[in-house]
């Protein structure tokens, strides 16, 4: 066997070369970063920016400092669209969480090997991959006060039509339950690949050490879910925080406001028909954003926990 | 496996389960099932109060030709695609490149710039919206199909990223060493190594990403207008404003603009888990 | 009494038949290992015992109980997993005394039970320790901790050593060794290491898919095998097996220098016989002729030589202390007939 | 004639009416062969996020809007073209005079209308023969009429409050008939407090119609469309509406001997009648391109054969705004034309969102919305408007 | 000349230093092999070598060429992974040939290559078949194939045979001794079996905390380790220490019957050394009372006695063919004091 061969040659490397591997990594980077940065990153502080200022979207912005924060600590004092917007992320925030426990049971339902249950859990899963479009539309008709299919069952029961949407103690709630319908299935995906993970001797060791149905659930299969469990807390807060289609089509924050959340608040007043205040809106955005960056903090943290553990 | 198999509990169980199961299933797609029976009704059932029963007469070629050939649905339907695919693509391919840098090199920011992209995906869009507003307008793209793909490629790029780098991580870093050591240039181990690794990935990113982008609502409002630019979910509305009140052409409208990303999910169910999975957030 | 007993045990898995009928017995506090080549149903047998798989027919028996279809958190048997199946989430404390826990159990009892194990097991310092936080050997301790918690009648091992490093496995080897002496146990341990059935059983089984070849004392199997399965697999290197004819009542085989003596009778009509003889029983003559030597490995105190025969067959035989064969000379065996076993050329069971 | 291509966007987005522009339109193009002519239409509701975007993004060459307060931004914004130099061309400054005021900002016009309609009570002759009643002039008439129609069973008024400007109208009529068409302005202008008892007087009123059960239940999840049904199907007796409802009303089936259309009531003899009628316009962007051309289409559709054809009852059905047009002889354009040349002393508003600033029209009509489904938190919802006038009129 | 030289060559990780200036010269041809506890710097002295990790301070030369900081391609090295590192998703000829194609070798040159290496390698009814559909064996040996292919200086191998289990582990040992004599180009090894490392190597480099605790070959350090670390890591079971008190001259320890003639000479002044003894030169004497029999574990051939000294040191000894200890008998040693090893017992070098 020959012991050189051409790839041994000395030639003079050229410098891109040599540094090839502290450079490559760069070239590659760009065309994302460039992307990113432009249309994610630069915006947040633009955001930030505008917020102090008016504008109509039309004429001059004008500088009016913390005003418009100003204003909306006023609405929420006066108890005006800003409390309800916050308030009603507040509940959307408490009761999305639902979609966890909801998708493991549901899950839990279906982790079987039956005939034909690989069909039932993508079609237990369908309603996730439906726009938000089509699912707000789908409930309002579920809703309708004359002939939607919610009352038209409570009839069955001999009990009054409610008007869901139009009532505005209601309207949240029956949004909500709307939008835990794609959120539950998406977390019982999460759920159905979480528990196919667990360990089968965990659950054999806990047989014979006697824990059953809910105790072993409980003390066994959980605690092994934790992944997939805190996968679907985190998607689970980022859909509740951004719920926008499903308010935009079902009720347009109506009845009288009561049904919006920051994210369509702020829509409406930098976007819709009557609003164009940019800078207000984006005051509301920001707002938001820093609701969101509690939960972004959290969970860059545990991903630098575990990227610093490995 | 937890729960017990249902085949080691006795008979009485067994049945109950198999039959309930089809019972769960529809009440859970109830509501689903009703827009589908809404879309082959005849108008008469709406104005005679037959909401649920059955249809008196079967419109599906009426009802779905309405929407087919006397409405804006075929131009939306052909927008959505023209803005989906290219963003998948565009998508795809740019965070194949960022996730391979932050998957195999080591260098100092590392990190640090995988958590922007992270954090930048999950920052509330809202935030974005009169600045990417503005910015659309000032390029000129406002209203086109590009600016809306454009926009979609760069925020999906956070996701994406955090998908690609955390599945290229996982590759075997030996196949890197050993590439490196037979003097393959890194252009080339990305090409030639990694990317044909990573088909598992592109396929269930693409197939994530076609149904994000297909079911985008809140940029499309933002950015476009009109049935010459803006794709299905916003053309919906105004489809639905053009049939108010008819709702046999609402639910045939809605079921159609339903049915690309629900296709793909059946068609590509195994990729599509995969990917919910892999890269595991939204 | 709480020995073990199966009676024509049977498993299937849909049509598949994996365990065909198994009678075994074995005796209360005895160490029994089951060996034999992957797939051959150990860990299914094993399991059938646990009440982890269901006994298609056949019964099982722990004492005088037939707990064939019994729950098995109901059957007094332990089992420690190959995997540990530790709880990661719970301390070290709490995955022993978890058992007691789920069956009610006073706080105080489980205490006290899980110091006791804990001091058998040395296990003291680590108690509030996440498993992760634990090294493999410690981890086993700790799930062989969680069987003596429960005080079962039986303890059951599925390969217990096989993720463990080769010094660990040693000394952990050594530990269940002791272990089983200070409680006297029934124990019932499945491996697929040689070493591990010589020196921890009383009893080994050699199961070969799904049926018992042979049950008997370590030595006895090692010494005594019923057929050529069990001698080839007992023993490392392997047995040596030759093909011989046999001419005029005695055996011939190009590797032999002259023809041999059969060490047991040949049946009559016989032309062909196996000769099995492990690679310490033959000793080289560096004068002969008969075979090539491939290659010696030296590993210190022995090395082992790697011969080939003229008709092409492979053998291996032991050198000690500082002989050393070199590669590619020529060498002849010295036998010790008084070792040579005779099997079946055809259905491989042993002539005697 | 003219050449070059031409971009139209229209906010017609219903059928009928989208016909109708489309027609017109074609007819242009039939005399201007050189001319490309291109159409969108966009939603109704949403072309009125979308202007802005258009307006100053790709603006087109034409586009319709509103008349009066609702095309201040714009105007202000220099987003509109000033078209005074057609004003001043004898057809419009003659034939167009009634509608001038409504375009004029500064002193200059702004756009050219091409349609306006009436507001007024539709109702259902049938039931109203069926009960023995006949159309109110009084509001003591109007609630003893509403009384025994709800004890038929029905309700008195339809109405779908979803989209909130429904509610706008009736506010409108309630308040310029209690405190007049001045009032109205100067409350659309901020100059009054919401908690003014003149203001309080009007809820009051409303407030009677509520007590009495006069408006369907629900109507805040419905749209104006989908609260038609309602009267098509018998549960309420009266719309109060703009014209453009006759055309679906026609065609859900009702017959002009079961529709008819009375003037909203006197309630205050003191304040003289005054009534809501819209005006639709069209403008140049200033961003247009051919505005030769648009300049030329704005004439074409003031002209009075064009305002005859698009605003008669199988197109539009509404009331042309050229002096030298005909109006249709469809009975509910007649009727309204005689109300407003004839029976409006008062003056002509354009319509609460299109008279008050955007962000004021938003809040109070939200607070309509409210007060029609809780009338008893009244003076919370007033308080509330007032904070929101302190804020918006600065 | 292509054999590699190291001089002073050391690596830190940030502030951590762990190898700690390493000079070795491994001779053209040579098969050199890196053993040590796991942790000690083997991978990284290694990996250093093939440039995958960069040397902190001092020189690596292949043959003349300082290559201390040329890239991995231009070394002249190939690299065998211990997860082979095969390319999945290409054809084992494809993964043979990648480098060269990428390096615009022509087709025919790299058809012609594969083609001979897989000769080599027996690999040729393979050649289309993807990694995946390979045993592990083959994999590797697929590996190998590719590191030949680029017709190397240098062969480095990172524990290529512990993903295999133990009989494949035999099969390929001997596998890369014949490849090794065939193409006789430099190879750098790294294992942690201690079979591996005695019976393939020519010189053995006992690495510990990332320096050279001694260098030779295999038998070499078997007999005559330099301290006590090297003593005890190379052999199976370790070798026995005592650690002796020094009365007049002579060693004492409780496991010794009577004081012993120290084997070196034992340096002015030491009143304590370490005296070591391998298993498999001791003898027991079962008239003997010094030592305890603790357990016996009877592998077949040998077995293995752990024994128990009156001062709780424990040791192991090894008896051959039928002699067999019980279990709680006492005994005493019967020494080969030929055999014996003495070390400091301070330092732990060997004393001579
Ligand atoms: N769930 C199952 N379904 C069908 N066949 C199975 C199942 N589990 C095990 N088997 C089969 O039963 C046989 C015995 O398996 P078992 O696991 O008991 O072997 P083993 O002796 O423990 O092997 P190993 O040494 O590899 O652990 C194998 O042939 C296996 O393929
Ligand atoms: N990237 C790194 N950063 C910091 N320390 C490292 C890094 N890589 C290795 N080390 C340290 O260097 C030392 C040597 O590691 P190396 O992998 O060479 O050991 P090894 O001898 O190959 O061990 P093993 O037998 O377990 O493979 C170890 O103490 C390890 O912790
Ligand atoms: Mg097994
Ligand atoms: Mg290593």
């Amino acid at each position: 066997m020959s012991a050189s061969t051409d790839i041994i040659d000395s030639e003079p490397e050229s410098w891109f070369h040599r540094n090839q591997q502290a450079i490559a990594p760069w070239l590659f980077l760009a065309p994302g970063i460039l992307f990113f940065v432009v249309y994610v990153i630069a915006p947040v502080f633009q955001s930030f920016n505008l917020s102090l200022y008016e504008w109509d979207g039309l004429g001059q912005a004008e500088y009016i400092g913390m005003r418009n924060y100003e204003d909306l600590y006023y609405e929420w004092v006066d108890r005006d669209a800003f409390y309800t917007s916050l308030k009603n992320n507040l509940i959307w925030l408490v009761l999305y969480l639902l979609a966890i426990p909801a998708g493991l049971f549901i899950a839990l339902l279906l982790n079987q090997t039956v005939f034909g249950i690989r069909l039932y859990k993508s079609l237990f899963f369908f309603p996730f991959v439906i726009s938000q479009v089509v699912v707000g539309l789908v409930f309002t008709w579920f809703y309708d006060p004359t002939f939607g299919l919610l009352n038209q069952m409570l009839g069955v029961f001999g009990m009054g039509p409610i008007n869901v949407l139009g009532n505005e103690h209601l309207v949240t709630y029956g949004i909500i339950a709307a939008g835990l319908w794609p959120q539950t299935a998406y977390c019982m995906i999460l759920y159905l690949t979480g528990l196919n993970a667990v360990d089968p001797e965990q659950i054999e060791a806990g047989r014979l050490d006697g824990a059953k149905g809910i105790k072993m659930l409980w003390y066994i299969v959980l605690p092994q879910l934790r992944p997939a469990t805190f996968i679907a807390f985190v998607v689970t807060i980022i859909g509740a925080l951004r719920s926008f289609d499903l308010i935009s089509v079902m009720t347009q924050g109506g009845p009288f406001g009561s049904s919006r959340v920051l994210a369509y608040y702020m829509f409406e007043v930098a976007l819709s028909e009557y609003g164009f205040r940019m800078g207000y809106g984006a005051a509301i955005a920001v707002v938001l954003f820093m609701i969101m960056m509690c939960f972004i903090t959290y969970f860059l943290w545990s991903m630098y926990r575990e990227e610093k553990g490995h | 496996m937890f729960p017990t198999p249902i085949e080691k509990q006795p008979k009485a169980a067994q049945i109950t389960y198999k039959a309930l199961l089809p019972v769960a299933l529809l009440l859970w797609l109830g509501p689903l099932l009703a827009v589908a029976l809404f879309s082959v009704k005849p108008d008469a059932d709406f104005v005679n109060a037959n909401y649920w029963g059955m249809p008196s007469s079967f419109e599906f070629f009426q009802n779905y030709g309405q929407v087919f050939f006397n409405s804006d649905m075929p131009r939306y339907m052909l927008n959505s695609i023209l803005i989906t695919v290219p963003t998948v693509i565009g998508a795809v391919a740019l965070s194949s490149m960022t996730g391979f840098a932050l998957g195999i090199y080591k260098f100092k920011s590392n990190l640090w710039i995988f958590f922007m992209f992270v954090a930048g995906n999950f920052v509330p869009f809202q935030i974005l919206m009169v600045p990417v507003r503005d910015l659309t307008l000032d390029l000129g793209l406002y209203n086109t199909k590009t600016g809306l793909v454009l926009f979609h490629i760069a925020f999906q790029t956070g996701f994406c990223t955090l998908f690609m780098r955390n599945f290229i991580k996982a590759l075997p870093f030996a196949l890197i060493e050993a590439a490196r050591v037979e003097g393959i240039s890194e252009i080339k181990i990305f090409w030639y190594v990694v990317l044909p690794l990573m088909k598992p990935a592109l396929a269930a990113l693409s197939v994530l990403m076609f149904t994000f982008i297909w079911n985008d609502y809140f940029w499309a409002v933002v950015l476009t207008q009109g049935a010459e630019s803006q794709p299905v979910t916003a053309g919906i509305t105004s489809f639905n404003a053009q049939f108010r009140a008819a709702y046999h052409l609402m639910s045939a409208g809605s079921i159609v603009a339903a049915l690309p990303p629900v296709a793909m999910f059946f068609l590509m169910q195994k990729h599509f888990i995969a990917g919910l999975t892999l890269g595991a957030v939204k | 009494m709480t020995g073990v007993t199966l009676e024509g045990a049977i498993k299937r898995y849909g049509q598949t038949q994996v365990i065909h009928g198994v009678d075994l017995q074995i005796e209360d506090g005895e160490f029994c290992v089951f060996v034999g080549p992957s797939g051959c149903g150990k860990s299914t047998l094993l399991r059938m015992i646990a009440g982890l798989e269901e006994t298609s027919e056949g019964t099982i028996r722990i004492g005088q109980r037939d707990v064939t279809h019994l729950d098995p958190a109901k059957r007094g048997v332990a089992m420690v997993f190959q995997t540990y199946a530790l709880y990661p989430h719970m301390s070290v404390a709490e995955n022993m005394g978890f058992g007691l826990k789920m069956n009610g159990v006073a706080k105080a009892e489980i205490d006290r039970k899980v110091q006791e194990a804990s001091d058998i097991l040395k296990l003291g310092p680590y108690l509030k320790r996440k498993p992760k936080a634990m090294s493999g050997g410690q981890r086993q301790r700790v799930a062989i901790g969680r069987a003596i918690v429960r005080g079962p009648d039986v303890f059951l091992f599925d390969e217990p050593l096989s993720n463990l490093d080769a010094e660990l496995r040693v000394e952990m080897r050594v530990e269940i060794a002791r272990l089983h002496k200070e409680i006297g146990a029934t124990m019932i341990y499945v491996t697929h290491d040689q070493v591990e059935a010589m020196t921890m059983a009383d009893k080994i089984v050699v199961l070969r898919d799904g049926r018992i070849e042979q049950v008997g004392a370590p030595l006895e199997l090692y010494r005594n095998p019923d057929n050529m399965f069990v001698a080839g697999f007992i023993g490392s290197p392997s047995m040596n097996f030759f093909d011989c004819d046999v001419v005029d009542g005695k055996l011939t085989h190009p590797a032999l220098s002259a023809p041999l003596e059969p060490p047991a009778p040949i049946p009559a009509g016989a032309s062909k016989v196996t000769l099995g003889l492990r690679p310490e029983h033959i000793g080289l003559d560096h004068d002969g002729d008969a075979l090539s030597v491939d290659l010696t490995e030296a590993l210190g105190g022995v090395s082992y030589v790697y011969l080939t025969a003229s008709n092409g067959d492979k053998l291996i035989v032991e050198e000690r202390d500082d002989e050393r064969s070199t590669e590619g000379s020529r060498v002849s065996l010295i036998l010790r007939p008084d070792r040579a076993m005779l099997f079946d050329a055809e259905s491989g069971t042993r002539l005697r | 004639q003219v050449s070059g291509d031409l971009s139209i966007f229209l906010d017609t987005s219903n059928p009928a009416p989208r016909a109708t522009m489309e027609a017109m339109i074609e007819r242009f193009g039939e005399k201007n062969p050189d001319l490309n002519i291109e159409i969108t239409v966009i939603d109704r509701e949403a072309y009125k996020t979308q202007i802005r975007n258009f307006l100053t993004a790709n603006a087109p060459d034409v586009a319709t809007w509103y008349a009066a307060n609702r095309m201040k931004p714009y105007v202000d914004a220099g987003l509109f073209d000033d078209v005074s130099d057609l004003w001043a061309e004898p057809m419009f400054a003659d034939d167009l005079k009634s509608t001038k005021g409504a375009m004029t900002i500064d002193g200059k016009q702004w756009g050219v209308p091409y349609t306006y309609y009436q507001w007024g009570v539709y109702y259902r002759k049938d039931i109203f023969d069926e009960l023995e009643l006949s159309a109110p002039t009084t509001w003591e008439e109007e609630k003893v009429n509403c009384e025994k129609i709800v004890a038929s069973g029905r309700a008195c008024y339809t109405i779908g409050t979803k989209f909130l400007w429904t509610a706008g109208g009736w506010f409108d009529y309630l308040n310029m008939r209690t405190n007049g068409y001045d009032f109205h302005n100067q409350l659309a202008n901020g100059e009054i407090s919401w908690e003014d008892d003149r203001v309080k007087q009007t809820f009051a009123n409303w407030k009677e119609l509520i007590d009495m059960g006069a408006f369907i239940d629900n109507h805040q999840t419905y749209s104006w469309q989908e609260a038609l049904p309602f009267m098509v199907n018998g549960e309420a007796a009266a719309y109060l509406m703009g014209n453009f409802a006759v055309a679906p009303l026609r065609d859900a089936g009702l017959t002009d001997d079961q529709l008819d259309f009375y003037q909203f009531v006197s309630i205050n003899p003191d304040v003289e009648l005054a009534e809501d009628a819209p005006t639709d316009t069209f403008h140049i962007p200033s961003a247009a391109k051919n505005k030769e051309a648009a300049r030329e289409f704005l004439r074409f559709v003031a002209s009075p054969e064009e305002q005859t054809i698009i605003n008669d009852g199988k197109n539009l059905g509404q009331l042309p705004v050229n002096s030298k047009s005909s109006v249709d002889d469809d009975k509910f354009l007649q009727k309204g034309f005689v109300m407003l040349s004839e029976n409006s002393p008062g003056g002509v508003a354009q319509f609460w969102d299109r008279d008050a600033p955007a962000e004021m029209a938003k809040v109070s009509m939200e607070g309509f919305q409210e007060f029609m489904v809780k009338p008893d938190q009244v003076d919370k919802i007033l308080a509330k408007l007032e904070r929101a006038r302190g804020r918006i009129y600065k």
